[in-house]
C-alpha cells in the first residue's frame, strides 16, 4: 500500500529577474509503507524541493502530493494536523536544524507538548529519556544543549526528536553526508534498527548511492528535477538502464584499491579522449 | 537573456529603490506635520509679533492659510513641493528653501569633514585592532574608542574649545573663518568657496576652523563604525580565501588592502549612510558651541518656534540628503560586490 | 593665518583697533532685515543703523525727542494728527533723495501687513503728503501715545522696495537687501550667522569717526564670545551671561559695561484666575523672592533691583518703592493657598531666567510652597495670552517697554480692554483703565505724566507682578569703542552712536 | 574547517591576560556597572536633601572645597550630593528608554517577521521614514510637543530609538527565520506563538541584549544632548544632562559645576560601552571563541 | 617521546621532498597548553602521492596548516625540512616566498576559499604578480593552467566572479592557484569532501591527472578512505594527534594493522557488497585537552587491554609493511595480531 504518491508534480521558481527555475517536472514517485526507499541524484537536481513541497513549505505549480489520501498541498485544519503528527523530517546538517537554545528534554519533547501527547511534564520527560536511551544516548543528556554534543550526537538528537511522536512516515534529506564516515556508519545502523522495530516508512535521500545501497529496498533517480529510474535498489544498482545511474554509480568511491586504481585509470582515459 | 543582465538589474534595482525612496519622503513630511501640529502654541499670533492686535493675528492666520483644516494645509504643502516651493518661514519670513540654501552648506561641510575623519581615521584602527585581536594594541584602541564615544558631546565640545582654541590656541575658538579674509559666497561652504576664489590661505583657515567641532561630532559615530568594522574584519579574517590567499603567499599588506577590507566594510558604508540623516541632526549640539549656524540650528529654531514649514523643509532637505546617501550607498555596495550586481544577494 | 585668531588682546594695536572694522557678536538667530520685524532685537540692531526713523528719544538727555528723518514735528491739539517736517538732503544707499512719499510707503506697508512693528501703529488711519519735505500722520482715534512708538519706524525708499514687490509685499526681498537712509549700507549677503554693513558715504551727518565696517557674528554660547572677545577676533559682545561678563572686568584691552535697559524682569501672575486671582496670594508671592541674593549672584550685582513698576530708565516714575524679601509676612500670606502647588512658567533659554526661577522655586519652598518649573516655548506662551483661563499662574519674562513715553506700554499691559493679547497678567482695574483712556488724549506731557504715576501706585499696590530687577545688559568690547550706551532706538544698545576711539 | 583564526582566538587573549591582565576590564566594568545601580538605587536616599535641591544662592559657585568637595552651583548646591542624587534619574530614564523602545522594537520585528511579505515591505518603509528624521530633531519635536521635561523627554526618546532597533531585529530574525531549525518546528505543527516565543525570539535577541548595554551609555548622553537644547529635566532635577546644561555658562568661571556632572555621564557611558563590548564579544557568533 | 620513529620509506632521508620530523603543534598558554599535534613526521619524495587520513578533529588540517606555516599561534617544534631547507627556521618574509610557489595548497570548501569580490583571473593569477611576473605573461599563463583544467573559454571565464562559477568549477580554479607557480608539493586539505559525488570524481580525476603529467607529489588530506584508495600510493592515518598507522594503499585496505584503520575501512558502505549491519567505530574521538591516558584510542578500541591504558603505544613496523602505533604489534604478535584484525574485517 502506498502511503505517500506524488503525482506530475511540477515546480517552477519565480526569482524577481531571473530566468525561472524548473526545479521538478513531472515527479511521480511512491513511498510503499514500511519500507525504505532512497531517493538519489546530484546537487540541485531537486531533492529538497521535493521535501520542501511533502512539508507544505513550497507550493507546487501543479501535481498532487498525497499522503495517507490527504493532499497536502492543500492540507488545512485537521488534516494539517495530522500530516504533521504522522510525517517527521530529520535533516542534513544535525547542527543548524536543532535550535540552540533548547535543552534535550525541551527539544525532543517539543513534538508531544504541541500535539499534546503528554503534557505532563515529569511523564514527558520520562518518555523523553526513554527515546533517547533508544537512539543510543542517556537521560543524563537531558538538559544539555545540543552544542555540547557531537555531531552523531546531534543526529541522533534530530532522529529521537521525530520519533518522539511516533510518526507512519519519517523523511531524511541528506542525514549522514555531513558526517564522518564512522558517525555516519552510526547513524545509517541506527536508522535502519529503528525502521525494524517501529515498522514506520522511510522516505531516504541521498547522493551517495552506497549509502542507499546499505538501507534502502527501493530507490529512485533524479536528475535536473525528473525521476530518470526508479526500483527495488538491488536491480537499479546492479543493472542501471539510465545512463545518469550509471555515471553516479561509478562515482562512488571504492575502498578497494586495485578496483579503484582501475577505474582512475579509465577515467584519465576519458578524460584524455574527452 | 536581456532580461536578465546585470545592468538590467541593477537599474530595475535602482528605479525600484528610487520609488520607495519617494513614498518614504511622503511617509515622512506627513509624519513632520503632524508632529508639528501637535507642537502647542499660535504660529499665527508667532507670526503676526508678540504685540499685534487680536484682528491683526486674525489677518496673518488668514493669509498664511493656518485657518485651513489639517489636511488641506497638508494638500496645500505638496501642492506647493510640486512646484519646488517649501512654503515660507514664519519667523524669518524668507522662504523656507532660500533659507535651508542659507545653512545646508555649512552642515554638509561639518558633516562631510567628520565622515571623511571617521573613515579615515577608524578604518585604520579597525583594522589593527583585529589584526592584534585581544592584544595589548587592540585593548587600547577599544579603549580609547570607548572613551571617546562615551563623552557628552556638547560638553565635551565646551572643552575642546576651551582646551584648545582659548588655552592653547592651536586652532580658532569659533566662527567659519578669520576675519581677514574675505570670501565671495558661491556654493555656502568655506572651503569649498576659498579654493573657487583661488585662496588656498582662506580654505586652510576654514578647515581649521572646522576641524574641532567636526572631530566632536565624528566621535560617537565613529565608535558606532569600529564595531561594526571590527566585528566584521574579525569575521571575515577567519574566511577560509584568506587562509588560501596566504597560503598562495599574499603578503600581509596586500592581504589586507586587496582581501580584507573590502570584504569588511559593506556593513559599515550601510552604517555611514544611515548615520548621515542622524549627523546633521546631532550637529547641533556643536553647531552652538563653536559659533555655527546648520541646518541643525534652523531646525531646533524652527521647532522651538512651531515653524511648520521651516520643519518640514528642513526635515524634507535632509530626508532627501539620507535618500541620496543611501543611494550612493547601494552603488557603492555595487560597485564592491558583483554578487549584489547580479542580484544573487539582493 | 593664524595670527587672526590667536592673537590675544596684547597683539592687537596692530590688528584689530588699526582696523576700522568692527565685529560683533550676538545670540540668538538673525532672521530678517525687513524693518517690518525691527520688534525682534536682532533685526533691529541691523535695521537701527541701515535705516532711520522719523524721531528718536535720547536716554542720555532725559528721553527729550529728537529729530532724525524729520526736523520738526507738531501733534494737532486733538491728539488725532501729527506734522512732520522732512530733513533735506538726505539720500538713500542707492542715491535717490528722500521725500515724503517715502514715509507715507512705508507706513503704509507696515500697516498693510499687519505684522511685527505695525502694533506700533495701532490707531494709524492715513498719511497727507502735504509736498515733498512735509506730511500729516493721520490717526483715526485721538492717540497721544503715538508719536513716541515712532523711533523703530523706519522709512524705506518707496521706488526701490515696490520694484520687488512680489507676491509678499517685498518681505522677501527686503529679507537680505535694504533700502535706507542710515549711516550704513548692509550687504546684500546677510544669512543666519550674520551679516555685515559698510559705512554709507553721503549719509547726511557723516562722521569718519564711525568704525568703516560693522561685522554682526552670531555666536550663541556666552563661553565662546567671551573667548572670542578676549583674543581679539570680536569687539562687540553683546550675548554674554553676568558672570563672563563680570569675569571680563578688568582685562586690559577691553571694558565691560551692563547697560541699564527700559527692561525688567518680572514675575506676572495671573491677575484672573486661579489661586494668584487674590492679590493676598499675589503679595505674598511677591514677597518671598530672595531679591538680594538673586542680584548679587545671579544677576553679578549689576543693574537695580526694581523700584516699582517700571524701569528706573524711564523719566516720570513715582516715589520708589524697592522690591524685598519678607519671609514672614509672605508665609502667612500664602497660608491661603494651602497644598496647592503652582505651575511657574519662563522660557528656558535664557539662563538667567531659569536660574531666577530655580531660586523662587527654593525661596518658596523654604515657605512650605510647591512651585513647578515648567518652561514655556515662545509660539504657546503668545498662545496662552489668548484667554484670562490659560495664562500661566505665574510667567517670568523680561518685559520691556520700548518708547520713552510708557503710556502705550502701560496700555498694553494693565489696560483689560487688552486681555486676550497684551495683558499679559489679565489685569483688570477700572480707575486703572480710565487713567489710561484719560492719558490718551492728554497731548501734554506733564499732565501725562501725573496720569502715569497714578496708574503705577495703583497697579503696584494691587500686585499685579512682582518686579524683580531691571535689566542690565551686559555688553563688553573694546575699550577704544566709544559710544556704547543705553538707547531708546534699539536694545540694549544702538551702533548708530558707536565710534571709534 | 571554516574559521580557522577563530580558533586561534582564545589563546591570544590568554597571552594578554598573563602579560597585561588586561581582561581585569571584565571584572572591573562589571562592578562599575552594579556600583551605578546601586548608586542609582540609593542615592538619592542618601543625599541631604537641603544640599540637593535648596538653593543657597550667597553661597553660589564655590570652588572644592573640604564642605563641597565639588564645589557649588550657581545656585550654591552641593555638586557632589546633586550627582549623587541624579544618578537615579539619569539611570533610571535610560533603562526606561531603551526598555521602551527595544519593547517597541521587538513587536515591530515581529510583525515585519511573521506578517508575510506586504506587512514587511511596508513596516520597513516606516521604519525607513524614522530613520531619514535626524533623532535629535526628531526627539526635540516630540518634547516640544509635549512640553519640556524629563518625562517627554523619556517617551521621545523611545520614539526615536524603536527603528533602529526594528531594523537590526528584523534583519536578525530573518536571518534566524531562514535556519533549518525554524522549518523543523513548524513542520513539527508548533504554533506561530510557539515559534515566535521559543524559536525565533530566543535566537534573535543576543544581538539585542549586546544593543542594549551600549544603547544605555548612549541614551545617558544623548539626554544630555537633549537637555543642551533645552529639553529635559526642569530644575531643580539634579539629572546630569540637566546640570551639565545649567552650568555651561560657567564652564570659564567655576568649571567644576559644569566637568563634574560631565565625567559622571562620560563614566557610566563608558562602563555600560565597555559592557556592551563584553557582551558583544560573549553573544556575537562571529566574535565568540570555542 | 625521545626515539626517532622508524621509517615506512627505505629511501634516503637526504633525497625527500618534504620531511616532517616530530612535528608537535601546542596551542594554547604556557602553563595550559594544548597539544593539538605530537610527534608527527612523514617523508614524502618528488612524485609521491600520500594520503593523510583520520576522523574529524584527529589533527589532520592543523599539521597540514602547520607544515606551511599558516598558524602564528600556534607553537611548532621539531622539524620541517622542504627541499633540504628547514621550513620552522625561515624568517616570516622567507615563509611568504615558499608559500604558493613552493608548495601549493587546495582547501576544502570551493566557495570559501576564493574571494568573492576578485575575478577569477585576478585571483588565478595573483601569485604570480606577488613574485613580480608581468600582467599580460601571468594572463597568459593563468588561461593554460585553466585549460589544462579543462575550464572551457578560459580566457573568458577569467573575467567571471567566483559566485558564477559551479562548485566543481570552482575548485578547478582553486587548484589552478595552487598550480600556477609550478610548485613541486600540492597539499590538498578535503579537496572533495563539500562536493557531489559526481564533481569529486572528476576533481580527483584532474588531481590525478596534474599531478601524474607534472610530476608533482601530493598530500591528500581526507577523512574518507574510500576516495584515497585510487589516488595515492601511501596513506597515513591519524587519530587524537598522532600517526597511528601508515603503509601502502594497498597494504593498508588488505591489512589495516590498527584497530582504528580497521574500523574506518568497515565503516564505509560499499557498493559493491551488503551488509546487514555496518560496523562502527563506538563512541568518539577524544578532545586534546582531554585525551585518556595510554593510548588516545583505547576508550573505543575493542581489543584494548591493560597496557593500552597506561603506555603510549611506539610506532613500529607493522607485520604487512609500514608503521604502526598499538600494543597489539611488540614485535613478535605482529603477525598473529594482523591475521585477527582480518578475520574482525570479513
Ligand atoms: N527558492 C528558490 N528560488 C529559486 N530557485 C530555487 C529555489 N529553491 C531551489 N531552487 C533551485 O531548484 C533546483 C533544485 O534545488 P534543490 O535544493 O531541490 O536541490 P537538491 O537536490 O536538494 O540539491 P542539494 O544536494 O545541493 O541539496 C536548484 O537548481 C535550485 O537552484
Ligand atoms: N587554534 C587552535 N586552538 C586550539 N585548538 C585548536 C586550534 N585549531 C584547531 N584546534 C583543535 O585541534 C584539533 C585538530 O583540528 P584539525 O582541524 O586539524 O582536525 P581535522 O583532522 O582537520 O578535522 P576535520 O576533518 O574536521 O577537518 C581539533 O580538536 C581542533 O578543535
Ligand atoms: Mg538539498
Ligand atoms: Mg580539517
Amino acid at each position: 500500500m502506498s502511503l505517500l504518491e506524488l503525482r506530475d508534480v511540477c515546480k517552477t521558481f519565480h526569482a524577481f529577474g531571473r530566468e525561472p527555475v524548473k526545479a521538478l517536472r513531472d515527479i511521480n514517485l511512491t513511498v510503499e509503507e514500511g519500507t525504505i526507499t532512497g531517493l538519489v541524484g546530484e546537487s540541485g537536481s531537486g531533492k529538497t524541493t521535493i521535501i520542501k513541497s511533502i512539508m507544505g513549505l513550497e507550493k507546487p505549480t501543479s501535481g498532487t502530493i498525497t499522503y495517507d489520501g490527504i493532499n497536502i498541498p492543500e492540507a488545512k485544519g485537521d488534516e494539517l494536523r495530522r500530516v504533521r503528527r504522522e510525517v517527521q523530517f530529520v535533516f542534513q546538517d544535525p547542527t543548524s536544524s536543532l535550535n540552540p537554545r533548547m535543552t534535550v528534554e525541551k527539544l525532543v519533547g517539543e513534538g508531544l507538548l504541541v500535539h499534546k501527547l503528554e503534557t505532563d511534564r515529569s511523564r514527558r520527560r520520562a518518555r523523553v529519556a526513554d527515546l533517547l536511551t533508544m537512539v543510543g544516548l542517556s537521560d543524563r543528556d537531558l538538559d544539555r544543549h545540543p552544542r555540547s554534543f557531537s555531531g552523531g550526537q546531534r543526529q541522533r538528537i534530530a532522529i529521537a526528536r521525530a520519533l518522539a511522536i511516533g510518526p507512519k512516515l519519517l523523511i531524511c534529506d541528506e542525514p549522514v553526508s555531513a558526517l564522518d564516515v564512522s558517525v555516519q556508519a552510526q547513524v545509517l545502523n541506527l536508522l535502519q534498527d529503528m525502521q525494524e522495530e517501529l515498522g514506520f516508512t522511510v522516505l531516504f535521500i541521498a547522493h551517495d548511492l552506497a549509502v542507499v545501497r546499505q538501507i534502502c529496498s527501493r530507490v529512485a533517480v533524479i536528475q535536473s528535477g525528473q525521476i530518470v529510474e526508479e526500483g527495488p535498489s538491488e536491480t537499479v544498482l546492479a543493472n542501471p538502464t539510465h545512463p545518469y545511474t550509471q555515471a553516479l554509480l561509478r562515482a562512488v568511491p571504492n575502498p578497494n584499491p586495485t578496483v579503484a586504481r582501475q577505474r582512475a585509470q579509465e577515467r584519465l582515459a576519458e578524460e584524455k579522449v574527452a | 537573456m536581456a532580461n536578465n543582465s546585470p545592468a538590467r538589474q541593477t537599474a530595475v534595482f535602482l528605479v525600484r529603490k528610487a520609488v520607495s525612496s519617494v513614498i518614504t519622503l511622503i511617509g515622512l513630511s506627513m509624519f513632520v506635520f503632524l508632529m508639528v501640529k501637535l507642537i502647542p502654541g499660535d504660529e499665527a499670533r508667532v507670526a503676526a509679533g508678540e504685540n499685534a492686535t487680536p484682528a491683526q493675528v486674525e489677518a496673518v492666520r488668514k493669509s498664511l492659510g493656518l485657518d485651513q483644516p489639517f489636511f488641506v494645509q497638508l494638500l496645500q504643502f505638496f501642492g506647493r513641493l510640486l512646484h519646488g516651493d517649501l512654503g515660507t518661514s514664519i519667523t524669518t519670513h524668507q522662504s523656507v528653501l532660500q533659507g535651508i540654501e542659507q545653512v545646508m552648506p555649512q552642515t554638509i561641510e561639518l558633516v562631510v569633514l567628520a565622515i571623511i575623519i571617521i573613515i579615515s581615521v577608524v578604518t585604520p584602527l579597525a583594522t589593527l585592532s583585529a589584526l592584534r585581536r585581544d592584544g595589548a594594541t587592540d585593548v587600547a584602541i577599544k579603549l580609547f574608542v570607548i572613551l571617546s564615544a562615551a563623552m557628552p558631546t556638547f560638553w565635551l565640545a565646551l572643552l575642546l574649545q576651551y582646551l584648545l582654541g582659548t588655552q592653547i590656541g592651536i586652532v580658532p575658538i569659533s566662527g567659519r573663518l578669520s576675519r581677514q579674509f574675505n570670501i565671495p559666497t558661491q556654493t555656502g561652504a568655506v572651503v569649498v568657496d576659498s579654493l573657487l576664489a583661488g585662496n588656498p590661505l582662506a580654505a586652510w583657515d576654514g578647515l581649521q576652523h572646522l576641524i574641532v567641532p567636526a572631530i566632536v561630532l565624528a566621535l560617537p559615530f565613529g565608535a558606532q563604525l569600529y564595531r561594526i568594522l571590527r566585528a566584521e574584519l574579525i569575521q571575515v579574517l577567519s574566511r577560509e580565501h584568506l587562509t588560501v590567499a596566504r597560503a598562495k603567499g599574499v603578503p600581509q599588506r596586500q592581504l589586507v588592502w586587496r582581501h580584507v577590507l573590502p570584504n569588511s566594510i559593506g556593513p559599515g558604508i550601510t552604517l555611514v549612510g544611515i548615520q548621515f540623516g542622524a549627523m546633521t541632526g546631532a550637529a547641533v549640539l556643536v553647531e552652538g558651541v563653536f559659533g555655527l549656524v546648520g541646518v541643525g540650528s534652523y531646525l531646533t529654531n524652527a521647532v522651538a518656534q512651531k515653524d511648520t514649514f521651516a520643519v518640514l523643509g528642513g526635515v524634507l532637505v535632509i530626508g532627501v540628503l539620507v535618500v541620496v546617501s543611501n543611494y550612493v550607498v547601494d552603488v557603492l555596495q555595487l560597485i564592491r560586490d558583483p554578487r549584489l550586481r547580479a542580484g544573487q544577494l539582493g | 593665518s593664524l595670527s587672526g585668531c590667536t592673537a590675544g588682546r596684547a597683539s592687537d594695536g596692530s590688528a584689530t583697533s588699526g582696523s576700522s572694522s568692527v565685529v560683533v557678536g550676538f545670540k540668538h538667530e538673525f532672521n530678517t532685515m525687513d524693518p517690518l520685524h525691527a520688534d525682534y532685537a536682532q533685526t533691529n540692531m541691523v535695521d537701527n543703523i541701515v535705516y532711520e526713523p522719523l524721531v528718536q528719544f535720547d536716554a542720555a538727555n532725559d528721553n527729550k525727542m529728537v529729530g532724525m528723518l524729520a526736523t520738526a514735528n507738531r501733534v494737532s491739539p486733538d491728539a488725532k494728527s501729527i506734522e512732520f517736517t522732512l530733513r533735506e538732503n538726505v539720500v538713500f544707499h542707492d542715491g535717490t533723495p528722500f521725500t515724503a512719499k517715502d514715509v507715507k510707503f512705508s507706513l503704509d506697508r507696515y500697516v498693510r501687513l499687519g505684522q511685527g512693528i505695525a502694533s506700533q501703529l495701532a490707531g494709524y488711519k492715513s498719511t497727507t503728503i502735504v509736498d515733498d519735505s512735509h506730511v500729516v500722520v493721520n490717526l483715526s482715534a485721538p492717540n497721544a501715545f503715538f508719536i513716541s512708538g515712532l523711533a523703530d519706524v523706519y522709512i524705506m525708499e518707496a521706488a526701490a522696495v515696490s520694484a520687488h514687490a512680489g507676491t509678499d509685499d517685498s518681505q522677501g526681498w527686503l529679507q537680505s537687501h535694504e533700502a535706507g537712509t542710515g549711516p550704513y549700507e548692509g550687504s546684500s549677503t546677510s544669512s543666519p550667522d550674520g551679516t555685515t554693513a559698510t559705512r554709507f558715504d553721503k549719509y547726511w551727518n557723516f562722521d569718519a569717526t564711525r568704525p568703516k565696517q560693522l561685522v554682526f557674528r552670531r555666536i550663541d554660547e556666552s563661553a565662546t564670545e567671551h573667548d572670542e572677545l578676549k583674543a581679539g577676533n570680536i569687539d562687540v559682545a553683546l550675548g554674554l551671561t553676568a558672570s563672563d561678563a563680570e569675569s571680563l572686568k578688568g582685562t586690559s584691552g577691553l571694558a565691560v559695561n551692563f547697560v541699564k535697559t527700559p527692561g525688567q524682569t518680572e514675575l506676572f501672575f495671573n491677575n484672573s484666575t486661579g489661586p494668584t486671582a487674590d492679590p493676598k496670594i499675589r503679595e505674598g508671592l511677591k514677597l518671598a523672592f530672595d531679591y538680594a541674593g538673586g542680584y548679587s549672584r545671579i544677576l553679578a550685582g549689576e543693574g537695580t533691583i526694581s523700584n516699582g513698576i517700571l524701569s528706573p530708565a524711564f523719566t516720570c516714575l513715582p516715589a520708589p518703592t524697592p522690591s524685598v524679601q519678607d519671609k514672614a509676612k509672605a508665609k502667612q500670606l500664602l497660608a491661603g493657598l494651602g497644598s496647592t502647588s503652582l505651575d511657574l512658567r519662563y522660557q528656558s533659554v535664557d539662563d538667567t531666567q531659569t536660574q531666577l526661577a530655580t531660586l523662587f522655586q527654593s525661596n518658596l519652598k523654604d515657605l512650605g510652597v510647591n512651585i513647578n518649573l515648567v518652561p514655556i516655548a515662545f509660539p504657546d506662551y503668545l498662545k496662552t495670552l489668548s484667554s484670562p483661563s490659560t495664562i500661566p499662574s505665574l510667567m517670568l519674562l523680561n518685559d520691556y517697554i520700548m518708547t520713552s513715553d510708557p503710556g502705550a506700554g502701560l496700555d498694553k499691559l494693565y489696560n483689560s480692554a487688552n486681555i486676550g493679547s497684551t495683558n499679559k497678567g489679565a489685569y483688570k482695574n477700572a480707575k486703572v483703565d480710565a487713567l489710561l483712556d484719560q492719558a490718551r488724549v492728554t497731548t501734554d506731557l506733564a499732565q501725562r505724566c501725573t496720569q502715569y504715576k497714578q496708574v503705577e501706585t495703583q497697579v503696584e499696590s494691587d500686585s499685579a507682578a512682582a518686579y524683580m530687577y531691571q535689566v542690565a545688559f551686559p555688553v563688553g568690547y573694546r575699550s577704544d569703542l566709544k559710544g556704547i550706551t543705553a538707547s531708546w532706538s534699539a536694545t540694549p544698545i544702538s551702533f548708530q552712536t558707536l565710534r571709534l576711539g | 574547517m571554516s574559521n580557522t583564526l577563530t580558533k586561534i582566538a582564545p589563546l591570544r587573549r590568554r597571552t594578554v591576560r598573563a602579560i597585561t591582565g588586561v581582561s581585569g576590564v571584565q571584572v572591573i566594568v562589571p562592578i562599575m556597572v552594579a556600583l551605578l545601580v546601586i548608586l542609582a538605587i540609593v542615592g538619592p536616599l542618601i543625599a541631604p536633601f537641603d544640599a540637593v535641591y535648596r538653593s543657597n544662592i550667597l553661597d553660589s559657585l564655590q570652588a572644592p572645597s573640604a564642605a563641597h568637595w565639588l564645589g557649588t552651583d550657581g545656585q550654591g548646591r552641593d555638586v557632589f550630593w546633586r550627582i549623587i542624587a541624579g544618578a537615579q534619574s539619569s539611570l533610571l530614564s535610560s533603562v526606561l528608554i531603551v526598555t521602551g523602545f527595544s519593547v517597541l522594537g521587538i513587536l515591530v520585528a515581529t510583525i515585519a517577521t511573521l506578517g508575510g511579505k506586504r506587512a514587511d515591505e511596508i513596516v520597513m518603509r516606516i521604519v525607513d521614514a524614522a530613520l531619514a528624521f535626524p533623532p535629535i530633531i526628531f526627539a526635540l519635536g516630540v518634547a516640544a510637543a509635549l512640553g519640556p521635561s524629563l518625562s517627554s523627554a523619556v517617551i521621545a526618546m523611545i520614539l526615536t530609538g524603536w527603528p533602529v532597533t526594528a531594523r537590526l531585529l528584523r534583519g536578525v530574525m530573518k536571518e534566524t527565520m531562514s535556519q533549518p531549525f525554524i522549518e523543523n518546528a513548524r513542520v513539527l505543527g508548533v504554533s506561530r506563538t510557539r515559534l515566535m516565543l521559543h524559536h525565533v525570539l530566543p535566537n534573535s535577541l543576543d544581538v539585542l541584549v549586546v544593543k542594549w548595554a551600549g544603547d544605555i551609555g548612549n541614551t545617558i548622553l544623548i539626554l544630555g544632548g537633549l537637555s543642551f537644547v533645552g529639553v529635559g529635566a526642569q530644575p531643580p532635577s539634579a539629572e546630569w544632562g540637566a546640570m551639565v546644561t545649567g552650568a555651561k555658562n560657567v564652564i570659564a568661571t567655576a568649571p567644576w559645576a559644569a566637568l563634574a556632572p560631565g565625567f559622571a555621564i562620560a563614566l557610566t557611558a563608558l562602563a555600560f560601552g565597555l559592557l556592551g563590548d563584553i557582551l558583544q564579544v560573549r553573544f556575537n557568533p562571529a566574535l565568540r571563541r570555542r | 617521546m625521545t626515539a626517532l620513529p622508524e621509517q615506512t620509506d627505505t629511501r634516503p632521508e637526504v633525497d625527500a621532498l618534504l620531511s616532517v620530523r616530530n612535528l608537535t603543534i601546542d596551542a594554547g598558554t604556557k602553563p595550559d597548553p594544548i597539544r593539538l599535534v605530537q610527534d608527527f613526521s612523514l617523508d614524502m619524495f618528488p612524485g609521491d602521492r600520500v594520503a593523510l587520513v583520520g576522523e574529524s578533529g584527529s589533527g589532520k588540517s592543523v599539521t597540514a596548516r602547520s607544515i606551511m606555516r599558516l598558524d602564528p599561534d600556534f607553537r611548532l617544534s621539531g622539524s620541517v625540512r622542504f627541499q633540504g631547507q628547514d621550513l620552522l627556521k625561515l624568517s616570516d618574509r622567507q615563509m611568504v616566498r615558499v608559500r604558493g610557489h613552493k608548495i601549493g595548497m587546495v582547501f576544502q570548501d570551493p566557495m570559501g576559499a576564493l574571494n568573492p569580490l576578485i575575478t577569477i583571473g585576478e585571483q588565478v593569477m595573483e601569485p604570480l604578480r606577488i613574485a613580480g611576473v608581468s600582467r599580460s605573461e601571468a594572463e597568459r599563463r593563468a588561461k593554460d593552467v585553466l585549460d589544462e583544467l579543462g575550464v572551457v573559454n578560459a580566457a573568458a571565464r577569467m573575467k567571471a566572479y567566483p559566485h558564477e562559477f559551479s562548485g566543481g568549477m570552482r575548485q578547478r580554479v582553486v587548484l589552478a592557484m595552487a598550480l600556477i607557480s609550478n610548485p613541486s608539493l600540492i597539499i590538498a586539505d578535503e579537496p572533495t569532501t563539500a562536493l557531489d559525488v559526481r564533481v569529486q570524481e572528476q576533481v580527483l580525476t584532474l588531481m590525478d591527472k596534474v599531478s601524474k603529467e607534472r610530476g608533482l607529489a601530493v598530500l591528500l588530506i581526507t577523512h574518507d578512505l574510500g576516495t584515497v584508495a585510487g589516488f595515492t600510493d601511501r596513506v597515513a592515518v591519524m587519530y587524537s594527534g598522532r600517526k597511528v598507522d601508515e603503509a601502502t594503499v594497498d597494504n593498508l585496505f588488505e591489512h589495516p594493522a590498527h584497530p582504528y584503520t580497521q574500523g574506518l575501512l568497515q565503516a564505509v558502505p560499499r557498493i559493491d557488497q551488503t551488509v546487514p549491519r555496518l560496523l562502527t567505530i563506538a563512541g568518539a574521538p577524544p578532545h586534546p585537552a582531554a585525551r585518556p591516558a595510554g593510548c588516545a584510542f583505547n576508550p573505543r578500541c575493542p581489543k584494548a587491554f591493560d597496557l593500552c591504558r597506561q603506555e603510549v603505544p611506539e610506532l613500529r613496523p607493522a607485520p604487512g609493511g609500514g608503521v604502526v602505533a598499538c600494543h597489539h604489534y611488540p614485535e613478535a604478535e605482529a603477525e598473529a595480531e594482523a591475521e585477527a584484525g582480518e578475520e574482525q574485517g570479513a
